[in-house]
Formats: C-alpha cells, structure tokens, sequence
C-alpha cells in the first residue's frame, strides 16, 4: 500500500494500519468461512486465520508496483496488499464485479492495479512465475520488488529448487516468502522431508535467509524491511520463512481427524492478532479501546463486502467466453 | 446386489488387490490418509505405510518412481490428485513409462497404473476442473480406462493393475458419491471391451464418464418423443472398442460422440473421425460432438453451469442427426 | 528473392524482433550459443546475454520465468530445445500461460511465444523425435502454429511475437537446412490464414508441417496418373483456418489429411471430425487420414523409414478417396 | 559384474580387469566415432571419452542383481556392467541382434540380464525412476542396490531434487553418481548454477557424499566401494560426485567452437586409462607389455563386435510393432 512506502520502524500510526489489516482479514475469512457452508461463495477455499502477521508484516511495506504472487491461500495476501475486500468477496461469490469478474475465484484472485499478480491452485506454481517478473523488474532498471508466498509443501517441489537457482544464478530481486505452517494438506512436514527449515533447503545457493516466527507481526516486518531494502538496492534475491498456524481445516469443510486442534488457551498465546495488540499496548501505540474500534470497523467493511458481493450479478457466459484470448491494443 | 458408490467400489478394488498381491503398492500425496475423496481411506491402518505410501507434493518423481518400482517387479497404483496435475507428471508418464517396453526391446515391463480425477461441476476453476484424458489417447505404449459407474470401476481397476501395460485410470470427482448397486464379487471388466448402456435403434450415442448418465438421460427425454437412442459407453479409449461402436452405427445410421472435455481436439474427434471413415455409407447424417466449448472452466457457478456439457446439449445433437431442431 | 533456410529464416526474425522492439528477449537452453540447430546463432553477439538468455535445464523454471516476463510487459521467446520436453513444462503453459488472461478476468497478458521443434526421421529415436502439437490444440487460450516453409516461418513468428496471447511456435527438425527462396522482405502471415499450396480439383488434401512437401511430391504423382490434388497447408492449428478447406472440399468433394505425428488422437481427427459435420452432403468419400502408426519412434533406419508418413501414403490415401488402389 | 562381489581392495587381478573394462570402452567408442561420420552408427551419438574410469570404477564392484540406470552418455556404463560389447555396437547399428533389437538406440541401452535398466534421452529422467528400482529392493529385503549415473547439469532439473528428498526421506539403497563434466552441452556449470559442486547442492538433505577426481580410478573405486558397503548395509541413499573431463563434443558432429580443447600435454597427464596404467605399474600390478596386451586384446574385441553388428539384418517394422504392449505371462 502506496503510503507507506518510506516506512521502515513502526509506529503508532502504522501499528494502527497493520492491526487493522489482520483484522480486516481475520474477520472476511471466518465470514467467508460461514458462507461457504451457506453455499455462497464457491469452490475450494482454503483460509489463513492465524496467518495474518505474514500478509500484514510484508504487503505492508511494499508499494503498488510491487508485484506480489501467491499460492491456493490467498485472501490474505490479496487484502493486505490493497485489493478492495468487496471485490476480493464478490470474487469468491462468482459475480461479476468479482476482482477477476467471477470467472477466477479463490485460487486465482488477481488486482494488477495493486500489484497483485496472481494466485494459484498449483502448488508453487507461481514461484518461476514471480521469478520472471522479477527479471522484467531488473531489465527494467528501477527498484520494484518482486515477492512471491508459497507454503512448506511447495518447497518439495521441482520448480522450487530450479527457481531458487536461477534467481540466486541470476541474482534476481525476488524475495520468496514461505509460510511455513507444518502441514501440506493432511500431512506433516515430517512426511514431506527430512529437512525441517526452508530456510537450510536453499544453503547451497547462497542466498540471504532467515526464520522468523510468523505470528509475531513484529518479527515479520523487522526482517522482511530489511530484506525489502536490499532487494530494492540490487543485492540479489532472499527468502524469508515465516513460522506460522493455520487454525482451520486444509479447506474449508475439512473434518481435520489428521491433527489436534490446539487448546484455547494455548492459541490465545500464539494468535497473531491478540499477540500484536497486547505489545502494540506495551509500546504505548494502541489500547483496548483503540484496538476494539479497528476491529468493529473491520466488521463493518466485511459485512459491507458481503452486502456488495450479493448485490453484483452472476457475469454472462458470453463475457466468459470473451475473456479466452487478449485482443491486441491498437497502436 | 450390493449397495455402493464409486468411491468405495476403487477402494474396496484397493484393498482386495493389496490382499491378493503384495507387490501391489498405493503411492500418492496424502493417500494413506485416504486423500481428499477418500478414495484410498483405511488401506494404510490395513495394509501399513510401507505400501500405502504418502508423498511430497513432487508429481514428476513420485510418476518416475512409480515406474522404477515396476520395473523392479512391483505393480504401483499411482494416484495424482487432481488430472490438471497430470502435467508435473507428463515427461515421466510419456517419455519414459509408456516407451520403456519398446525402447529395450521388449524387456522391460511397466505394470503400474496413474489413477487421477478430473471433470468440472463443482465450482473447483480453471485449474481443478479439467479432462484432459485426449492427450493420453495419442501415446502409444499407454492404455486409458475412463469409467462411468461403480461395477465397472472395480471390473477395470482389478484389469488395470493386473495389466503388464501402463495404464491410466481417470476418475470423475462428480461420480463419486452417487448410491449404485453392484454386484456382490464384480468380475473383472476387460480393458477394451464397450457396454451398452441403453438399446436404441434411431440413433448411437457414444458417450465417455460423467456424460454417459446425461445421454441415458437425455435417451429417455428422447424416448417421450419417439426416437429410441442407444447409448454405449466405451469404458476404455485406449484399446478403443470401435466394433462395438460400428455395429450400433450400422443400425442406427447416426452418431453421437458425448464427453465433458473441450470439444476441439477431445478424443470425440477420434471416434468421429474412424467412424466417418469405416461407416461413411451408413451414416445418414453428419456425425455430432458433444463437448464443451474452447474455454478454460469457469468459477462462476451460473457460467460453469452454461459451460457444462450435460443433457440438453446431447438431447440436441441427437436431435440434429434426425434432422430435428433442438426442443 | 532472397536465398535463405527455414533456420536463416527464424534466425533472421528473431534478430529483426529485437532490434525492434527492446522488450523482445529469448529464453533457453544454450540459445546463447546458437543451440543446437544454429537457430540462434548470433543473437547473443548482436543482443548481448542480457536479451538472449542461456538457462540451465530447467523446462518448468523456464517457462514460469517466461510467462512472468511476460505479464510484465517483456515479450519472451521461449525455445525448448526438443518438443519431447515440452512435457516438463506442460504445467506451465497449460494451466499458467494458457488460462491466466481468462482466470484474472482479461487483467493479465502474456505475450510469449514458445519456439520448439519436432518430428522425426534423423535418427533420433523415441525421445527425440515426437510430433506433439494436438496436445496444445486441445487448450484454451494458446495459439498453436506449424508453418512447413521458410517465408511462412518467418511471417508467422512476427505475428506470434507480435499476439498479446501465449502463441507455441512449432518446427520441423528436418526442414530447417534445405535452401528456399523468400521474398526480400517477407510480410506478417496473419496466425489463422491459410495457404493453397497447390491448386486442383479432384481431391483436397490438408497437410501439416513436412507432410505439406511430401503431399506436394505426392500430388505430382497423382497428377502424372490423371489426377489433380489441391494441398492446403493451413498453417496454423489454433484457431484454425476452416473455412479455407471447406471452401476446397465443396469443390473437389473428397479430403485427406496428413500429419506426421501418431493419427490415433492426433489433429488430423478434429480436422476430420469438423469437416464431415460441416459439408457432410459434399463428401463423396470418405476422409482418409494419414498419420504415423500407434508405435513409439524406432531408431533403426529402416524401420523409421517404414514408419514415417510421406508421399506414398498421401499419394495411397488420395487414390482410396477415389476408390482406386494404392500404386 | 558378478565375479567381484567380493573384492573391496585393487589387487593385480583386478586392475588387470579395470584396465580391460576402459580399453574397451575407449577403443569401442573411437570406433564408434568412426562409424558415426560413416553413417554406420545411427542417431544422436554422446561418447564419454576421458570419463571411462567413473564406468569401470562403479561398475566394476556391482554384481549382476544390482540395477544401474543411465542418461544419454551410456555406452561406457552399460559395456562396464557388462552388456556385451557386440550387441551393444549392433545395437548403435540399429541391427534386429542389438541389445533392444535395434529399437532403442545410444540413449536407450537396455540389459535386464547384466542388470542394466536403461539409459534415457531425458536429462535426468532416470534419476526418480532409479528409486523406484531402490524402493523396490527396499522393500524386498537383500541387499541389492540401485546405481544412477547423470552429468551435472541434470542437477538443475527439478526431478533432481525431488528425488534426492525422497531418497532421504525414504532411506532407500540408491546410489547417485554425478559424472560432472564441467560442460552442459555447450554451455560450462557455471553458466547453469552458482554452487560449483553437486556435492554441496545436496547438503541440506544430510546424505553422505564425496567429490572425488573421476580421471583417477583409484580414487573412484576406494570411494565407491566405501558407499556400496554402507548401501548394502542399508544405511540410506548416498552421492558420489567424479569431476571429469569430456575430450570429445557433447555428440559427434559438435564443431565444439564454445570450448578450448586441451593441450595432448595436459590431456596426458589427465586421460584415466595411462594414469592407471602409471599407477598400476608402479603398484606393480602390470608393465608396459601387460598394458599393450590389453589395449590389443580390446582392439580385437571391438573389430569383432563390429563385424558382429553389421552382420546382423535390420529388424522388421513388425517387430517393431510387437514392441508396443507387453503381453501378460500365461499364469
Ligand atoms: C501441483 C499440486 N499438487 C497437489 C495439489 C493439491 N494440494 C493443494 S494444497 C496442497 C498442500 C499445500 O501445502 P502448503 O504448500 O504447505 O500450503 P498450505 O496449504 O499449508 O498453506 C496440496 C497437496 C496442488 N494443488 N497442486
Ligand atoms: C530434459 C532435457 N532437456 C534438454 C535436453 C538436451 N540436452 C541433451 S544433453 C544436455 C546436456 C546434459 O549435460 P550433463 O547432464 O552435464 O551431461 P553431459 O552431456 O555433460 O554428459 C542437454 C541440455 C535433454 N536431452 N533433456
Ligand atoms: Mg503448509
Ligand atoms: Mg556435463
């Protein structure tokens, strides 16, 4: 989001904006949640709650022409780096004045007004993708980032190791940011590979990593300013893995049987959100009050997206069938 | 009589083969956690994560190693999740797997089979919704089965795995959960061999996987009108059983060719094409394709369901046939 | 006039893109060397390695950077090397390149072409030698074009890199070296058009790539035995010229197709399959297709030689629409 | 081959051995170059001339029951586990007696009998399939183990590193062994990726690994034989890496503009057939005389398998054609 692109230390006024992101985001999926059960938006949906601080902590700082990709579990991402939520929910409902006119949903959400370059269903399929946008952003001079989120389970896949080594062969102004959350699908890391860290499955390569832990919205955004700054002055691609939750099932209507649910109390302790406003309150930045005004203004917005979604259309077949291939512009 | 679905009818095939054989292995992403339709639910509490075996999201290793594995002697039932993925899989499935028996001169032996899902319908998008099944039909050294109902599920599933050939068994995730009846102990089907699905004389609808319910649908809507259409469903592509297509078309005169993939360059082509070629003078009327158009798959549900070749669409073409107008 | 080869040809169109237009770059495995045809050649000294980019083997990667480049407004020409691997980055062009302007709802364009090359008949045995371009004609939203000559090589790769849409480029390893004579300064040939390459009216045969030659060879002969064939090559697959072969077929009211690639699933079907329903009544006999057998590629000389489609065939399948025996 | 099982030290009779197995690949392929530029030999041609001490140092201490999986530079890989040397040429030849019935061709050598379980066209295709041929022997107890050889650049290709995951995850018998070469067709390792060893490419995964100098078949065999114990004994997957050097073009024909060729000087130092015969006569195992006999006695061989070859008749097209489907076994 354009505003903040000088940003690099937070403060009350930012602190403010991030909260206001995650919540925004907390709340459009457990309403996304609901209405999927209700049958009114459509598809496989797969939610973030409990990731917030990863889509808030990096889309937070990057500027519009950033380019961000990502992956099947994208919500997040899209709200945070700036697509309007009530075209984000029209998507998922299949209208008209979805961001992609409803022809993409879930998994395909794309705003290229804001950057957002595209989502997908296939597993890391975007990270070569995002690689090439990176390489028209270097030919192009300037100091546009490319960033692109995938999950752990991508990382087991060929066109990860083959990106990571023509981005680092390249030295290319990527910036791959892995939420890792423990599970691909219904199994464990540990079933997926030996190697528990993303961040030691690039050692070979050279290129600047770290491990944070993705639910503290502070760790986020103090890392990934600092590799934001270095990628923007050329110093060639990083990674940075986010340790983080998902709360809900894979997709939404997953009976989950693979795993525990965590305890109450013990994710109180590790929610992103709750984590973020009892420091922003330490820091003097934001209390209760404050806190409980950004999440009923967030409440607000949802339920206004849900308002615009069920007013919007279905789009026509013909408009389906126009979209299939570009016309050239004139000129 | 038994009572069953699509879904437990490959899972009960599963398991009996694993029992029967114990080079019979499961390989896939999250299949011994039966995978996100169930299909291989319970084999790894009876059969062990040594031969149900999970994996990492790596479709190109997980096909190569699949085949490494029968030609070691095992017989791998390989399951890509979704056939959209097929393309992770594609070098590994085409350039080593369906040649290998040809290349070393006959000595090396491929058994395994690629189970994988496909078809559009449920909102899953342009990349959790296609059929793709065309692509395979125009690889020599493969063989496809495509089934369209529980009992032949199981009858091809025990031929496929028994079968010394790569085979490539695609499912539709919208077939899944229908209630059928079956028999107790379903005898093997062979790869190859056509059913007649519905006896008609007017017309010949020759229809693949989910579109072989809407043409016996669209039969019967056919009938209230007076045209009596058979419906025959080939149960494989690859050996095509194109007699049993021929002898309907010699009686009926007309022809039909129903599947859900897009139309332009769908297997419908295929048959069309040997059809109009060895019945040209039996054909009274141009041969119509049932498919669907040159679009990806939509979200949008009122927009997929336009997209979808179903009922009407085939009602109407074995209209055209007839000379008729779509009603 | 101008002397030049269907390599000189490429290679001249590339360099001319370039210097055009800045945002022109070319991808792949050793282009930077001129790779292994020469089709390259050069264009790095001219260009410079920043616009002409060697890659490591990694078809996927390479493909995913080059649908990326361009949705950032670079126009990437994509060289696989051999049209076997196409299969390794099948994913790629399938479910990203080919479906991102529909799914982002016209928002993205990705204007790449991805310049391969196949066929067989050098020797190069079954992994090496493949004809796979029916596989992309059954995708929406790529374009697929197979020119079968230097100056319509030429032509179409201005329009293919000139396209906003995703466009695969297909050559034939084995016209690249032979010498032909191109106008000065060769035209766009316009994707979707049509070329009559030889006028008659006896039978109508559609050739694809090397099988445009052959049918010319074969056309020769038929015309010393009393028959006239006209040879349309149509040039580009997707979208497809068919109007142009109707428009033949109302005339001579018999049609061959011939390709190199394996005929069971191969594009040579929809050709057949849209022609019979479109002028069914002009039809005297039926359409014939020539193609290879459902066999892998054999290395040994001999039995490729057999195996190959070429001008007797052509010449053997025009004489059946006849009803004449082959000789 | 089988009459070594036993052996873990060089001794004379081995050497002796060894020294057979690389004349016979050298001379084989010489001549093979002859016979390509006289059209004798079919397709694309990829000689390992200069790397022959990786093929009989490997190969060398495998028995017959131990698969052994190729890419595209296999000739010195399938004449050292011992297909024989005379269906091999017919093979090449394109001859109905050829190992594949002239079918296959270079790329495609197949062996079942000596364990040779086929070369690919592929890069790196075989590399995921060699595990398949070690899960299978996993699974089936013993101690059989499964050898792949590839060059260096199909470390780049995304199969690569999908299988060096599962290998580790799984802990299967395989045994990878990178012939690298410096040289990816045209284009040298450090045009294709910045980590210079494959070795180091696979550290993350924690399996055992070594470069060692492939021209010194001393060094290839001690380290190999090292590996094959710890295989047979089942103590996971590991990966020898034998820096080479490729004398001749990447295929015959290659002009070869892109590269220096080396000095006869250095290359004499280099070249793994004299440097053993240096060693071995100094270990004692052979003289001058030992040496000529055994480069005659390959000489022989290879004359003979070339007259064996083109007197075998060229295979039918119905053959061929009988190739394409397996037929059950009766029972
Ligand atoms: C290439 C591919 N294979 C399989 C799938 C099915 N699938 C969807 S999500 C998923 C797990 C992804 O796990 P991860 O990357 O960790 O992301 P997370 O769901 O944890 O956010 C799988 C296997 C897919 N979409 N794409
Ligand atoms: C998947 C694939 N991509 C490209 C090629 C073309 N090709 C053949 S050999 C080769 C280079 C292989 O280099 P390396 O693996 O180091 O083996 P070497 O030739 O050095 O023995 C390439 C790019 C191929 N055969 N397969
Ligand atoms: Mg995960
Ligand atoms: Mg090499």
């Amino acid at each position: 989001m354009s505003t903040t692109k000088t940003k690099a230390a937070l403060d009350a006024e930012g602190a403010l904006r991030l909260l206001q992101t995650m919540w925004r985001i907390r709340l459009f999926e457990e309403r996304v949640g609901q209405l999927k059960r209700a049958d009114q938006v459509h598809g496989l949906i797969h939610l973030s709650v409990g990731q917030e601080a990863v889509a808030a902590g990096v889309c937070g700082q990057l500027r519009d022409d950033d380019n961000v990709y990502s992956g099947h579990r994208a919500h997040g991402h899209a709200i945070a780096k700036g697509a309007p939520m009530d075209r984000v929910m029209a998507e998922l409902m299949g209208r008209e004045d979805g961001l992609c006119h409803g022809l993409g949903g879930s998994m395909h959400l794309v705003d290229t007004e804001h950057g957002l370059m595209g989502a997908t269903g296939v597993v890391g399929g975007n990270i070569p993708i995002a690689l090439g946008s990176a390489l028209a952003a270097q030919l192009d001079g300037g100091d546009q980032v490319t960033v692109v989120f995938f999950g752990d389970g991508a990382v087991q896949a060929g066109h990860f190791n083959e990106t990571i080594n023509l981005a680092t062969l390249w030295g290319l102004p990527l910036i791959l940011v892995c939420e890792n959350n423990g599970f691909a699908e219904f199994t464990p890391r540990s079933a997926h590979t030996k190697v528990e860290r993303v961040s030691e499955v690039v050692a070979p390569y050279e290129l600047t990593r770290e491990t944070v832990d993705g639910n503290d919205l502070g760790a986020v955004w103090e890392a990934f300013g600092r590799f934001l700054a270095a990628v923007r002055k050329r110093e060639g691609p990083v990674l940075l893995e986010c340790l983080t939750h998902r709360l809900r099932g894979h997709y939404e209507g997953d009976p989950a049987h693979y795993r525990e649910a965590l305890a109450a109390e013990e994710w109180r302790k590790r929610d992103p959100i709750l984590r973020f406003q009892r420091s922003a309150a330490e820091a003097g930045w934001l209390d209760d009050q404050a806190a409980a005004a950004v999440e009923a203004e967030a409440r607000e917005a949802v339920e206004a997206a849900v308002e615009f979604g069920s007013a919007s259309s279905f789009p026509s077949p013909e408009l389906a069938a126009r979209m299939v291939y570009a016309e050239s512009e004139a000129g | 009589m038994a009572q069953t679905s699509f879904v437990k009818a490959v899972n009960a095939t599963l398991a009996e083969s694993m029992r029967a054989d114990e080079n019979v292995l499961v390989i896939g992403e999250d299949v011994a956690e039966g995978g996100p339709y169930t299909v291989t639910a319970g084999l790894a509490e009876e059969f062990g994560t040594e031969r149900v075996i999970n994996t990492p999201i790596s479709e190109a290793a997980i096909c190569g190693v699949s085949i490494g594995a029968a030609q070691s002697g095992k017989r791998p039932v390989l399951e890509i999740m979704f056939i959209d993925f097929v393309t992770l899989a594609l070098d590994q499935l085409v350039n080593a797997a369906a040649k290998a028996h040809f290349m070393s001169g006959g000595q090396l032996r491929v058994p395994m089979v690629l189970r994988t899902q496909g078809g559009a319908g449920s909102r899953g998008a342009a990349q959790h919704s296609q059929s793709l099944e065309a692509w395979l039909t125009h690889v020599p050294g493969l063989k496809l089965v495509m089934p369209s109902r529980a009992a032949d599920a199981a009858g091809l599933l025990r031929s496929a795995i028994a079968d010394p050939n790569p085979v490539v068994f695609v499912e539709h995730k919208n077939l899944y959960f229908r209630k059928e009846e079956v028999p107790e102990d379903p005898e093997p089907v062979e790869i190859g061999s056509a059913r007649v699905a519905r006896q008609g004389s007017d017309v010949t609808i020759v229809a693949l996987s989910r579109m072989v319910g809407e043409s016996l649908a669209a039969a019967e809507r056919l009938a209230a009108g007076g045209i009596e259409a058979e419906v025959i469903d080939p149960r494989t592509l690859v050996p095509f059983p194109l007699e049993a297509v021929l002898e309907s078309v010699r009686r009926t005169n007309r022809l039909v060719v129903a599947h859900e993939a897009v139309e332009h360059g769908g297997f419908g082509a295929e048959i069309a094409a040997e059809v109009q070629n060895a019945a040209f003078d039996d054909l009274d009327a141009p041969i119509e394709r049932v498919g669907a158009p040159f679009e990806p798959v939509p979200l949008s549900p009122p927009v997929e369901d336009a997209y979808l070749p179903g009922a009407d669409e085939v009602h109407a073409a074995a209209r055209a046939t007839l000379g008729l107008a779509p009603r």
